[in-house]
């Protein structure tokens, strides 16, 4: 009841950590730091279609810390949760948290991240995100007419999701060799951090026509640098999630572009599953799904919400 | 004589730029007790440091039975069957008494583990020998300063040494207390110790001794056997020059009653359980010079305290003029023109970030202050009239605190009390610690306030001080007044007697 | 007052024996006040939650506890000494690395071998020794500021984990029964006598340590420097030496909880353990340890990691928000060394009190 | 030793005058290693990178300095009186988003109010000394340790600016022209002179702690109180107003950096300004400043954030991986203070061997 959004169903209007003999069970919801809008929707999606289906639901952030994330598995089991939806915290450190919760009877649904194991958890529904990098990326070159210097702008290095998208940008630019690379620099997935990296970068050299970077923050962040720098006008700038913020961005003709998660869709399909699972045993899907991205551009920028199409 | 066990020759210690030592030769005795006399900064402690281990000579040596040995450490002399009773206590509050006592030579069982029954056991026994009763398992911080000195005289005698310095190990003893010590010295000297006893309790220490050892700024000035000499010949030997140079004679002049106290009662900020000031009363009349005398402990260090807010009373009442000083706290009493020069220069006196002049204007800064920022040209001609005025020796404003010596940094806390302006001066112990040329010149500038019409308030531990310098002389014992005295009504040993004899109240105690 | 036929000498010896008894009951009671924040905390959450109080949830919860216990029994001794140690959250992520490292196997002339677990673990605590060894040569060699010498290791040795690691995360330390360097995850994942390992760890540990503070003369050495590091010296204690084994202990205990954690994850991440240190650094604090030295022990940072874990797990079980989380912690924090202020003072003014009876009994 | 006719006297005090002349040389050269440091820096990228020693870069590199200086000024304050700040870095967040909110929008009574920009900065840096003004209470009336005191308020501050804003950043606070609320932007975006309005709020408010610290009665106060506080006590210092008003001050230097942030991106995220708290202790110290108080300047604190500034701006400029840069930071933190460390060292060993020499002179 304290994550806000989604509505309240009259089965579970008690506070999330009552009983877990009401109702239909516990189901656990694990994200990363709600401080990031994509993983807050993701979590209040998933929140309010348990609800719906007359879950009690717990929600909780592992902050992108593996052991954090592996206590938080271990409460679940120890509650006895029907389910854990969970957002993981790294694709080789979350595997043995969640073959612990599969061998203590938990069924985990993956969103968003994938794990580097199968057989573990019951469904991994994730973004493509390297189909939604390459479709950015398309869209990027064909801005810079296939030709000029670009910056890219990566996530932390240890996260998984930085390195997919690095290379799915990778596959598409490196067919054009008229793209130049003069710059890649990890900016943390934080804004103050991309603006100020991109601003040292500028100085290096103002002869930049393009950036591309990792996540939609580090994308505000370069607009911001490069607005300040007055290179705005003449600088494509993408980015990646397509939260509301590089919408509207797009939509300023700030930002060329952006790949939408849809978190929601992802969220709400793995509660599903999971609703699924606990009633027959199986979900009916394959374990690897992949959701599609959607490029965001001007042209379409009305057609989006809150990491979904409204 | 016996051959010495332990020897000083030719020592030198030098720190920064004072001369602490100069070419002393010095010798202990096994089986007897060398009382090694001196005035405050002669040089004693650092004699006995350098014998312990705990300090290195800048040159000269040190020799053990004969044979010259480089005593790295405390520790190390030590384990050559030194010990030494530190002048500060250096006792661990928060351990226990015998965690103190066994410290760094703890008694192990057979796993490596500390012996605590076989522990407990001796440290019984040395208190019982100190007939001490404090239960060897309760904190050191606990206990009072007498005590935590009985402790540091108890760990001393645990380690059997063949030489046992004891640096002023009565200063916050009781006299049955000392009594005690004695017997157990004497003990100690019948199986063959060597026993270096330093005190400032004149008489006491001629009492005990052997052999006598004068020490003057540095150096050393006469030897003697106890037998052949008295308490006159010591204090010429120490103080070196004409008492009357020191102590010149003056004529108050006094006006209205500046300070009055009555019933002041303030606990004992370390050890809340006691009074330190038990149901004072006093007066100063401005112009005048009033003194306060006392063993260690008995309170005087919180009756200045107190007056110049710093403690908060439990009960009694403060008046300045007739009016009392109602607003608590020591900005309120500056304001008011009651300011005091602590007794402990290092702690509570100097800034030792700062240079000489940023520490003379630091309490009267507020009278510089010209708009928002403090005026330099004001501050700079304040400090410069105040280095002139309190005499102090130094290579400018500008230079750092810490390159002054003892008596000058002395003059400097004078000078930044000054500053302000007071009505009333309260010093404790003023001359402590500084040289014979820097107490006459504090001196000389007290009887100087005083006749601008200052009440001045002092302590001090030093008999010939208390008998010479103040107009009139309160001798505090346990917090209260036992007696009061005009100058020259009062000898030496009736002084003695007075403030050694504990309060009337108790009796014989 | 009353007349009384008791000599004058024995009244106020046995009056201060009687205030001696109710100030040590009082000590007690306050001595408790980090258990009875943590029962206040347990009753709450119990109340609130039917799963809070089962025997699975303690036992998970106390799991989560050890890891923050284990690094902060090492923080204990640092604080007593009067230091701190800022560089343990690095010392995890990088005993971690270190793991991963040596499990996937060690390149050594052209051949690659793989270490025994055993030998994994000798060296993943060494390294976490041989950075805490740097700390406290810093410190006591060079008189760097604990807080700066630390603080510029955390840095350092979370540098060094990056590089080794490339940023990467260590999958599946499983190990491989051909290469006979299976048995890794046990340390996380085994259960002897029905408790996860790594509670019995902490519990070892915990006892290693208060024998150590308890029984041993290092453990006065270390308390006597904390308390008056001159005297300690005067008395012949190896200041130095004392201080540089509290920081090589801290690494030790930090590089085991990094083992732990690579154990449960089956995985190592370079960036394991960050800000770590706060947690150990709240839990020794709130445990009644006085930063400046001297004062702390085991028990008490044992219940200090127990309010910390307790309070997060039992947050999370409430499903308060991880806003609040952060909020609550903070405020627990504050409260718990304030509650410890609050009881120095009382035992002041107390004592105050009494000595103002006793001299009106006086007169 | 020769002879000489001059007074006996005499001799000592020329020659102690000339050591002092020397020592004082000396002095200056190592007062100016923070300089040294800092122009090694510079040399090093200069000559490796074209690009580094160019105006506009400079320019753009004193603006990121700028930021850290700023939270740096006030942490100065801090540690000058002896003490230490934790929860700048949370006070960044938290200014950031209550700026966030205010531009959104006040609700009052029904209709929405939305105060001029001028208001709500005035309202970010009064949040801030708020904050500030609760570590200095906990510190002077409560008797909490900094350290712990202002490390609660570290996870409190968060914990508020993440409710405020329920985690998510206020984007676009460029205001509307509507409402009578743009403006914002200026603060980061602006150049007046051509140079970043950044720029010119360190410069100003580095004039001023310079004037509050070399000729307010405040600033020898502070030095007074870092210095030894019971010797300031004695001379009538109002210790608990200095201690508290240097919090106030910290907080309110914090909350400025977290507008600035926030205008440069015209945006505003709970999370900003995560571990800065570090990097402002790290520029106070390398500057020379001493963690146990009474010693450090403005200058030195202002080329202690250029050296930390230049050299992460550097290194991005060099192309040097993230993870070299992780470590090269701990590596300079920690030699900047054993530098420091040699200095006091030199100085000492130097006026002991002068003294020796003249009082072999002596004999
Ligand atoms: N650590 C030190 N650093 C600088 N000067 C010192 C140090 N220790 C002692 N001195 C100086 O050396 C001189 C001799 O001091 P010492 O402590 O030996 O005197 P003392 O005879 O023991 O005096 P007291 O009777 O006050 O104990 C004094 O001038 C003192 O200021
Ligand atoms: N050497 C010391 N070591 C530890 N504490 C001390 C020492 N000297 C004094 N104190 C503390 O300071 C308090 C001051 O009282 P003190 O004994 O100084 O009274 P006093 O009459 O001023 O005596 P004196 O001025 O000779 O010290 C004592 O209660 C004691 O707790
Ligand atoms: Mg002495
Ligand atoms: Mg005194």
């Amino acid at each position: 009841a304290c994550g806000g959004g989604g509505e309240q169903p009259a089965t579970s209007a008690s506070a999330s950590g009552g009983t877990s003999a009401a109702a239909g069970g516990l189901i656990a919801i694990i994200t990363p730091s709600h401080d990031n809008p994509f993983f807050k929707a993701e979590a209040d999606a998933a929140k309010a279609k348990a609800e719906s289906l007359g879950y009690q639901t717990s929600v909780a952030s592992h902050d992108d810390d593996p052991n954090k994330q592996s206590e938080l598995i271990d409460a679940a089991i120890s509650r006895q949760a029907k389910a854990i939806i969970l957002d993981n915290a790294g694709a080789d450190a979350s595997i043995g948290p969640v073959r612990k919760a599969t061998e203590g009877g938990v069924p985990v649904f993956l969103i968003d991240r994938e794990i580097n194991a199968t057989g573990v958890a019951k469904a991994q529904i994730v973004s493509n995100n390297s189909q939604g990098a390459q479709l950015v990326a398309q869209s990027f070159v064909e801005k810079m007419k296939s030709k000029g210097n670009y910056v890219e702008l990566v996530g932390k290095e240890s996260d998984t999701n930085a390195s997919v998208r690095s290379k799915g940008f990778a596959d598409v630019i490196s067919q054009y060799p008229d793209m130049k690379q003069v710059a890649k620099e990890s900016a943390n997935w934080d804004q103050q951090e991309a603006f100020t990296k991109m601003e040292t970068i500028i100085q290096k050299s103002r002869d930049i026509q393009g950036v591309i970077a990792g996540n939609d923050t580090m994308a505000l962040g370069a607009v911001a640098a490069l607005k300040a720098a007055g290179l705005l006008d003449k600088v494509t700038v993408v980015g990646f999630d397509g939260s509301p913020d590089a919408i509207a961005a797009v939509k300023a003709g700030q930002m060329h572009a952006t790949a939408l998660q849809p978190a929601a869709l992802g969220a709400t399909s793995a509660v599903e599953q999971a609703d699924q699972f606990i009633k027959t045993g199986k979900t009916g899907k394959e374990e690897k799904q992949s959701i599609d991205c959607e490029l965001v551009t001007a042209d379409n920028a009305d057609e989006f919400g809150v990491f979904a199409r409204k | 004589m016996t051959a010495p066990v332990l020897r000083a020759c030719d020592v030198t210690k030098v720190y920064g730029g004072t001369h602490a030592l100069k070419g002393v030769d010095f010798a202990v005795a096994p089986g007897r007790v060398t009382a090694l006399f001196g005035e405050n900064g002669a040089g004693k402690s650092t004699l006995m440091k350098i014998l312990a281990g705990i300090e290195q000579p800048t040159t000269g040596d040190v020799e053990l039975d004969g044979r010259p040995v480089r005593l790295r450490s405390s520790r190390h002399a030590a384990d050559q069957g030194i010990a030494i009773i530190h002048q500060e206590l250096s006792l661990c509050p928060n351990l226990s008494i015998q965690d103190n006592l066994f410290l760094a030579r703890e008694v192990r069982t057979g796993l490596g583990a500390v012996d605590r029954k076989e522990q407990r056991r001796a440290t019984q026994a040395v208190l019982d020998r100190l007939e001490e009763h404090a239960d060897p398992d309760g904190l050191v911080g606990d206990l009072r300063l007498g005590q935590q000195q009985l402790v540091e005289i108890a760990r001393a005698l645990l380690q059997e040494a063949r030489v046992l310095i004891m640096d002023e190990p009565t200063s916050a003893l009781t006299a049955p207390e000392v009594e005690v010590l004695f017997r157990v010295i004497r003990e100690l000297t019948a199986a063959g110790v060597a026993v270096v006893y330093i005190s400032h309790h004149l008489d006491e220490a001629l009492d005990i001794a052997d052999d006598v050892v004068v020490l003057r700024d540095g150096a050393l000035v006469a030897t003697a056997r106890a037998g052949e000499v008295d308490i006159r010949w010591i204090v010429e030997q120490m103080v070196g020059r004409d008492q009357d140079t020191l102590f010149p004679d003056r004529e108050p002049v006094l006006g209205e009653e500046a300070l009055t106290v009555r019933d002041l009662r303030v606990a004992d900020p370390a050890i809340p359980d006691r009074l330190a000031v038990d149901g004072l009363s006093l007066a100063v009349r401005a112009g005048e010079i009033v003194g306060v005398y006392g063993l260690m402990g008995a309170g005087r260090t919180e009756l200045l305290e107190a007056l110049a807010g710093r403690l908060r009373p439990v009960s009694g009442q403060v008046l300045l003029d007739g009016t009392p000083l109602a607003e608590p706290g020591i900005r309120a009493r500056i304001e008011r023109g009651v300011v005091l020069v602590p007794e402990d220069r290092q702690r509570d006196g100097l800034v030792q970030t700062m240079s000489v002049g940023q520490n003379l204007s630091l309490a009267a800064l507020g009278t510089f202050v010209r708009g928002l920022f403090v005026s330099e040209p004001r501050e700079r001609a304040a400090v410069a009239r105040a280095i002139t005025d309190v005499t102090v020796k130094t290579s400018g404003a500008q230079a750092p605190i810490g390159s002054l010596s003892g008596g000058n940094q002395q003059k400097v806390i004078i000078g930044k009390a000054l500053l302000t302006g007071p009505r009333v001066l309260l010093l404790d112990e003023p001359s402590r610690g500084v040289d014979v040329g820097a107490k006459a010149d504090i001196f000389e500038l007290m009887a100087g306030q005083a006749r601008r019409g200052l009440a001045v308030l002092f302590t001090t531990s030093d008999a010939e001080e208390a008998l010479h310098i103040p107009d009139r002389l309160l001798v505090l014992a346990r917090g209260a007044l036992v007696g009061e005295f005009r100058r020259g009504e009062l000898t030496r040993e009736e002084l003695m007697r007075v403030s050694d004899g504990g309060t009337p109240k108790d009796g014989a105690a | 007052m009353t007349a009384t036929t008791k000599t004058p000498a024995a009244v106020p010896a046995e009056r201060s024996a009687a205030r001696a008894r109710r100030l040590s009951l009082l000590n007690v009671a306050f001595e408790l006040r980090a258990f009875i924040a943590l029962a206040v905390l347990i009753v709450i959450f119990g109340l609130l939650s039917d799963s809070f109080l089962t025997v699975p949830n303690l036992i998970t919860m106390t799991k989560h506890v050890a890891i923050n216990a284990v690094i902060a029994l090492g923080m204990l001794l640092v604080i007593l000494k009067g230091g701190i140690d800022l560089s343990v959250g690095s010392i995890v992520g990088l005993s971690g690395v270190v793991a991963g490292e040596l499990l996937g196997g060690l390149h050594v002339g052209g051949v690659i071998a793989y270490p025994p677990v055993w030998v994994v673990i000798v060296l993943c605590v060494t390294v976490g020794m041989a950075v805490g060894a740097v700390n406290g040569l810093l410190v006591t060699r060079f008189n760097v500021a604990p807080f700066i010498a630390t603080l510029g290791m955390l840095y350092v040795a979370r540098g060094a984990a990056m590089l080794i690691s490339d940023g990467a995360t260590y999958p599946n330390l499983g190990g491989d029964p051909a290469l006979g360097n299976t048995g890794f995850g046990l340390l996380g994942s085994g259960r002897p006598l029905g408790l996860p390992t790594s509670i019995w760890i902490m519990i070892a540990l915990a006892v290693l340590a208060t024998l150590l503070l308890a029984k041993s003369p290092f453990g006065r050495w270390l308390y006597a420097t904390g308390g008056n590091e001159r005297a300690a010296d005067l008395s012949g204690v190896p200041i130095r030496r004392v201080k540089t084994i509290v920081y090589v202990i801290s690494g030790a205990c930090a590089a085991v909880a990094g083992l732990i954690i690579a154990s449960e994850l089956t995985s190592a991440a370079p960036q394991a353990g960050e800000t770590y240190e706060l947690n150990a650094i709240a839990a020794v604090v709130i445990g009644g340890a006085a930063l400046s030295g001297g004062r702390g022990t085991v028990r008490g940072t044992l219940v200090g990691a127990f309010v910390i874990g307790f309070l997060a797990d039992g947050l999370v079980i409430l499903g308060v928000s991880t806003f609040w989380q952060i909020l609550i912690k903070g405020a627990v924090i504050i409260l718990a060394v304030m509650l410890d202020q609050g009881q120095q003072r009382f035992k002041r003014r107390g004592a105050a009190a009494a000595a103002v009876a006793a001299s009106k009994e006086h007169h």
